[in-house]
């Protein structure tokens, strides 16, 4: 069984507990990313966003960068991707990913496609709640984007 | 069902699913069925999903899909605008 | 004041508690970067790593590389950068970096260029301590590097 | 203390420091006096420190300094081999 983590959730994120499963005896680096959500959108006050999944999906996909991350960097210790749902406030977690390595540059490059790929793949969309209204965030065609093909 | 015909699920998600304001819908297709046969089936039972006519994506058994991939009975269909997760 | 961290400390650093102090409504990205003890060096085991740091100098060091930071990516809400010294066991942290931003390429790249000129000029020393020695870590002198300069 | 001399702080860290076995010492230089007078001094007091000609680096009054930075009467130098922190 894979020791990496990807999990869905309507529950706040445990970052602390996340990084503590994944921090191995050989890792000397841990890089994490924390979406949180912001006050605006281009000045436009934000209330809250909600998150709707499709989270069986999202899963494989989420596990999916997983197995990309492992073949480009094997240096790499442990991944972990938790994405959470349901109606998110000011400064909430909607996404944690921890990616732990013997050295830092590779924990780096590996956090960072993490995140990119998954705003790439996964099967989540975002609905931003203003005070005077609501749109859902437009994602990016993937043809739009060379590095979908797969 | 007789054997021209194919009974797929289909699951809306997004702008998608409040256009057309179902999240869940069995859906019959004749044979021989492709996710774009779907979806010109379900633009007719829901037309305000013409707006996402350029937009819509779709996945067959929880994988991505192009429009051409081809349908079997029982297949999930999902369809939904590009994501926007993060 | 300057909304920014910078502190050298014995205690074991408190992650969470800097993450949250520097998390404004305006940030969409918080991007850790925490430096753990390995249990080896090229295979051989470790038992502990003992930091010594030339306290002030170091702090006024963090803090130029803050500066250094906020020049080269305006768009950085906070920077905190705590660093222990003293006895560390096997993943315990050495250094934990935040950046917060309103978007996520800032925050990964200002968090990097942290710990890469942290690891050039902060004056911190630390020896690893073997079964059967200890030697200590060697640097690399600054001018090796072209970035050193300043 | 003359005019013609005067007395500096050092400090010494990491390896310097265990080399020399001390951590911390005041220091009288004749004038003029640069960095490198001061670690000739010191390599003379604490011979030991010659391991480090090569790798030695200072700083004066907390900022990373040349060994040919002018010292004035109570600088602090200090002198320690490359970083390796973080």
């Amino acid at each position: 069984m894979s020791p990496d983590i990807f999990e869905i959730t309507r529950e706040p994120i445990d970052k602390p507990g996340l990084e503590q499963r994944l921090v191995t005896g050989a890792a000397g680096a841990v890089v994490t990313f924390d979406g949180v959500v912001r006050d605006n959108t281009k000045g436009r006050s934000v209330l809250t966003l909600q998150y709707e999944a499709y989270e069986p999906m999202a899963v494989k996909e989420m596990q999916r960068v997983g197995e990309e991350i492992r073949k480009q960097w094997p240096d790499v210790e442990r991944i972990g991707i938790v994405h959470r749902f349901g109606e998110l406030k000011i400064s909430e977690s909607s996404i944690v990913i921890v990616v732990t390595s013997p050295h830092r540059r590779v924990a780096f490059e590996a956090c960072r496609y993490a995140i990119d790929r998954i705003k790439q793949t996964v099967p989540i969309w975002k609905k931003e709640i203003f005070e005077d209204g609501e749109a859902w965030v437009e994602g990016q065609r993937p043809d739009s984007d060379q590095n979908h093909g797969r | 069902m007789n054997q021209d015909s194919i009974r797929i699920n289909v699951l809306l998600f997004g702008a998608c699913r409040e256009a057309a304001g179902i999240s869940e819908l069995g859906c019959d297709l004749s044979l021989p069925a492709t996710a774009a046969n779907a979806w010109t089936e379900l633009k007719r039972q829901f037309p305000a999903l013409a707006a996402f006519e350029r937009n819509a994506l779709v996945a067959v058994n929880e994988e991505h899909a192009r429009m051409d991939h081809i349908l079997n009975d029982g297949d999930t269909l999902a369809i939904f605008p590009p994501v926007s997760g993060g």
